[in-house]
């Protein structure tokens, strides 16, 4: 089937749903690959960070250096300021559309510390992170999806976007599978955003949802649009133990440590000043150096969690649904014992490379592409740098998903619609019925699982040329294998074999793009720590990755693009203590 | 098939008792309406409830409406009551309880006459 | 402690019929307790069933409380039971068209038992032998 | 463990009824019962259907039943279940394939509700007050995530598919009792009538299906009660 809109937004989580409410008037369509409330958005536990200052005092340039700083200067200053000027405003606005915050004393928006946030440039921690208990992401994206039913957006439930429809250098469209019926739909558009979060399922032990498999980010790469900054990929310090579920970074802001073997809360010894809150790439290398030295839980590579001394009552009020996952998933208890967690994959700071109004931007130069957006994970503007505080995140949607919404509202009165290619189906269909033809014998899964084993063992926490070589040629060899998956489900309707089988295909993508960064970065900065250059080169490395897609897994081609600067003393890039 | 808990098993038994009283109510109506057609049709009509066979079914009435009673109070205890849904569980338990506590000495009385157990009230000639 | 709510004052003629049945199905659910299990009583425990006779109900018809009494007991009986019929046809019958049959049948049904009852107990004259008639 | 897995089958391109499937896996006993789904889809039959998303219970979108009751598979352990479980889809959803059941008639009871804010006056420059205790009064309808496992579980949402059903009402309360809401009269209205908050027969399905474990019958009851009686006044 062909449809038209004005504004077809891809993904239904926070940033998707913040540009689809800033569209009032304009026709728009949301593609949504689960319900729009299954979005991942809703995992997000501890907060949104905006300089309100209602707990105490707190200036949005603060927030700015915390950004800047935790992102180890890779940050796009810029974007940083956008972002933390910005959050304050979209707050309210969230407010205002009904968000149930937490509230002080006085009945205005409460506010707790979290990893990274510090006052007056880094004296000490500061209360910056707006909650909902620890479910804020929830109550952002069940506040997002009914104001859109109050705006009445047209969602387009359970469809898998496949290809990004292009013509004479200006996004037009996309081409979709409605996976109900197994049928393929083009939607014609003016704007077409992508907001379809991140790839945390190329790793076994993860956060994220089995719907982040990097589809926006492979969709773009294979129409020839870089990706950025791929090799930085965060690894949140505190997962359960084997699941990956994560244990918010809100358990700390209230107060809980983490504890070695030798019962020592070991962050005291590596941040004197932050401790357990320092940024969480910090903190996932001290528990690797702990484990390396042999203070992990039974030796094995874990450590404790522990809330004991927090009492009860907080424990119940105040993280009520991570004290869920601790006793569902390992049994424990977290008022009496420490919980076991270790390092699980989390979050990409890179993707599709954006400027500030949240639009595609295609190469070193800031050559925007007309008509393409794109915001949230699924989305590089830098303001994450080579690490994300935590809590940005949400402030990343809703700042830049709103910019973006405010901005297609103005390009779609300027512009009209560009003419679709000329067969714009033909992609998506070939690569269905590929799929549906081959009878090569291999399964999605296991290439899957061989995948994540890889990335688990070589492209985690820390990293090495060798390593990373030969994830290289393993992905390579399983790019080969995957051109021969054989479907055993051959039914059109719901077929969920074949949805994971391109999903798959999305997954290869993004993880090759990584690993070509990783290897080419040849320095130690946030989230990516190479063994063999422990250090951060600022003379040589100061600048963003590009990835440009080639044929195979070797032919990646990469560019760079510096990083922008502001004009002031506090925001020169210096060594990152905490 | 759904295994619900006491809760809906409550409400199947209030359904269903709240039905068989009703059917019985209808036949009820048209017994009582034989007074109309003078003391002999009516006497006839009515002498139907001492045989063993309709004091059984009269049993199965008064449980059902045992049940059905107590069982109201326990769903008016849930509507109007702030902590009655909490308790629902809880009041269950006590309806069952006072249904059987008070079925027993009705179906004493009930089936008495049939097996000569002294009741020591009014009863029609044996 | 009174927490404020955002919905403000009670509504006017909150919810219409539904709410209006559900109120009378409590209130007139506590008045059945009482009547039916009295009702009960009298006829199976204080006296036997087998005492009940044309004679023994003209006796207690003499006094017009229970005339009334009965009255209430049958009126709330069939108004508290037929809407309970009338509820679970509500619950499970979809088609419209069975739908509004059943739900006639079983307004003519109450109609005619309430016309019925209320006749008879208005009706009956306590004339002959008066008494219950019964062994001790 | 060596877990038998009974799981109801129905692919409407194929069957004409649905059938009953057998797989045997080995799990750990702190796995969950989604990875056993996973296993049998993974590693023995691919055509196996079902939804899954977040996998901890945060997304709802396992919700399915298990032994009888509905229940996130994400959030039961193999532990609990012993060796023996049976999976069908939720009962009051047409089933479009094997455990995947059709929620757009779920959503639009939803929407019927307006759950949204709604506020009359003008927007305030910063945030609208609200105290900690205002805030607490309707908490524990935030916590739903539109699993449908309520709705599913509800003996009158299977006789009667139009009845909003208490996932509705509870996102109803969520905004009724919001200090900040302005348009409580407007839904308890709508939830005043045949289809609303009425035909609630207090049967506590609901409360126990809820993976959130919020008391489900009890707020639909702060309901009824909101209707009868009415509610406190708005602070000014």
């Amino acid at each position: 089937m062909y449809y038209k809109f004005d504004v077809v937004i891809v993904g239904a989580g926070g940033a998707g749903l913040m540009a689809a409410m800033q569209l009032e008037g304009a026709s728009v369509a949301v593609l949504t690959k689960v319900y729009p409330t299954r979005s991942h958005t809703g995992a997000a536990q501890g907060g949104v960070a905006a300089a309100l200052g209602n707990q105490e005092e707190d200036h949005w340039k603060w927030h700015m250096y915390d950004t800047v700083k935790g992102g180890d200067y890779l940050v796009d200053q810029p974007a940083a300021e956008v972002l933390t000027r910005e959050a304050i405003d979209a707050i309210y606005e969230l407010e205002h559309r009904g968000l149930p915050f937490n509230r002080t004393a006085d009945g205005r928006i409460d506010q707790r510390r979290f990893g990274g946030h510090t006052r007056n440039f880094g004296e000490g921690p500061v209360r910056r992170s707006c909650y909902a208990a620890d479910r804020t992401g929830h109550m952002l994206l069940q506040t997002m999806y009914q104001s859109s039913i109050k705006n009445q957006v047209r969602f387009f439930n359970e469809y898998l976007v496949l290809d990004l429809l292009l013509n004479n250098g200006q996004a037009c469209g996309v081409v979709a599978m409605e996976i109900r019926t197994g049928e393929i739909h083009t939607f014609h558009a003016k704007a077409v955003m992508f907001a379809t979060g991140g790839y945390g399922r190329a790793w076994r032990i993860t956060s994220n949802a089995f719907a982040c498999m990097g589809d926006g980010m492979a969709i773009a790469y294979r129409r020839g649009i870089p990706l950025e900054d791929m090799e930085m990929y965060q690894f949140h310090p505190t997962g359960i133990y084997k699941v990956g579920v994560l244990l918010s970074e809100a358990a700390r802001g209230e107060g809980g440590k983490l504890l070695n073997n030798e019962g020592e809360y070991f962050m005291e010894r590596y941040m004197p000043t932050l401790k357990d809150l320092a940024p969480r790439d910090i903190v996932s290398r001290c528990i690797l150096q702990e484990v390396h030295a042999g203070r992990g839980i039974d030796g094995k590579d874990y450590v404790y969690l522990d809330l004991r001394h927090l009492g009860a009552k907080v424990i119940e009020e105040k993280l009520p649904d991570i004290t869920d996952f601790a006793r569902n998933y390992l049994g424990v208890e977290p008022i009496t014992e420490p919980v076991p967690i270790q390092p699980t994959a989390h979050y990409a700071m890179g993707g599709i490379p954006t400027d500030i109004d949240a639009r595609v931007v295609i190469d070193p130069q800031w050559t925007p592409l007309p008509g393409f957006y794109a915001a949230g994970e699924v989305a590089c503007v830098s303001v994450h740098g080579a690490n994300r505080l935590g809590t940005n995140s949400l402030v990343d949607l809703i700042v830049f998903g709103r910019r973006a919404g405010k901005h297609m509202a103005k390009f779609i009165k300027e512009s009209s619609h560009a003419p679709l290619p000329p067969e714009p189906e033909s992609y998506s269909r070939e690569l269905v019925s590929t799929m549906f033809a081959s009878t090569g014998g291999e399964s999605a899964a296991r290439i899957r699982s061989a995948l994540q084993n890889e990335m688990d063992e070589k492209v985690f926490v820390e990293r090495d040329e060798k390593g990373l070589q030969e994830a290289l040629d393993t992905l390579d060899r399983l790019q080969d294998t995957y051109t021969r998956v054989q479907l055993q489900d051959k039914g059109k309707k719901f077929n969920t074999e074949l949805v994971e089988a391109i999903e798959l295909g999305f997954l290869l993508e993004c993880s090759e793009a990584t690993i070509h960064g990783a290897l080419a970065r040849q320095e130690s900065r946030g989230a990516h720590y190479r063994t063999d250059y422990p250090h951060r080169d600022d003379a040589n490395w100061l600048k963003h990755t590009l990835a440009y897609k080639g044929a195979k897994a070797h032919d990646v081609r990469l560019d760079f693009k510096d990083v922008q600067m502001v004009d002031d003393p506090v925001f020169v890039p210096k060594e990152r203590k905490y | 098939m759904y295994r619900g808990q006491s809760g809906m098993w409550s409400w199947l038994l209030h359904r269903i008792t709240g039905l068989g009283v009703l059917l019985f109510l209808l036949i009820h109506v048209v017994d009582i309406g034989l007074l109309n057609f003078g003391s002999k049709v009516y006497n006839e009509g009515i002498s139907l409830f001492g045989t063993a066979a309709v004091r059984v079914l009269s049993m199965a009435l008064i449980g059902g409406l045992l049940y059905h009673s107590f069982n109201g109070v326990r769903i008016i205890l849930i509507d109007f009551w702030p902590k009655g849904a909490r308790y629902q569980g809880v009041m269950f338990a006590i309806v069952m309880a006072l249904t059987i506590v008070s079925f027993l000495p009705m179906a004493y009385f009930v089936m008495g006459p049939v097996f000569g157990w002294p009741t020591g009230n009014l009863r029609g000639g044996a | 402690m009174r927490i404020p709510s955002g919905y403000g004052p009670r509504l006017s003629g909150a919810g219409g019929f539904e709410t209006f049945s559900w109120y009378f199905f409590r209130i007139s659910g506590v008045a059945l307790i009482f009547l039916a299990l009295i009702h009960i009583f009298l006829n199976h425990v204080a006296t036997d069933v087998s005492c009940t006779s044309y004679q023994l109900v003209a006796m207690r018809y003499t006094n017009p409380f229970w005339r009334l009494y009965d009255w209430l007991l049958l009126t709330l009986a069939l108004l508290h039971g037929m809407n309970g019929l009338r509820v679970v046809i509500d619950d499970y019958v979809r088609s419209r068209g069975w739908q509004l049959t059943l739900q006639s049948v079983a307004g003519l049904v109450t109609l005619t038992y309430f016309m019925l009852g209320t006749i008879t107990l208005i009706t009956f004259q306590t004339a002959g032998a008066l008494g219950p008639g019964c062994l001790r | 463990m060596n877990v038998l897995m009974r799981i109801r089958r129905f692919d409407p391109d194929k069957d004409n009824k649905p059938y009953w499937d057998e797989f045997r896996v080995e799990m750990d006993p702190i796995d969950r019962l989604l990875d056993a789904l996973n296993t049998v889809k993974w590693t023995m039959d691919g055509t196996l259907t079902y939804r899954r998303s977040c996998a901890h219970g945060v997304c709802g979108s396992d919700a399915m039943r298990i032994n009888g009751r509905n229940r996130l598979a994400c959030k039961v352990l193999i532990r609990d279940i012993g060796n023996k479980v049976t999976i069908e889809p939720m009962l009051g959803y047409p089933v479009l394939r094997d455990l995947v059941v059709d929620m757009d008639a779920f959503f639009d009871k939803y929407k019927s509700i307006k759950p949204y804010l709604i506020t009359t006056d003008s927007e305030p420059g910063t945030e609208r007050l609200q105290s900690p205790e205002e805030r607490a009064r309707y908490d524990e309808g935030t916590k739903c995530i539109l699993c449908g496992a309520c709705t599913g579980s509800c003996p009158s949402v299977w006789g009667n598919p139009d009845w909003v059903g208490p996932a509705t009402i509870v996102n109803a309360h969520r905004f009724i009792f919001d200090s900040r809401d302005q348009g409580g009269a407007d839904r308890l209205a709508i939830l005043g009538q045949r289809n609303g908050v009425w035909r609630c027969r207090t049967i506590f399905n609901c409360a126990d299906a809820c993976p959130r474990g919020i008391p489900v019958t009890e707020l639909i009851e702060q309901v009824k009660r909101a209707i009868v009686y009415g509610g406190d006044t708005k602070v000014e």
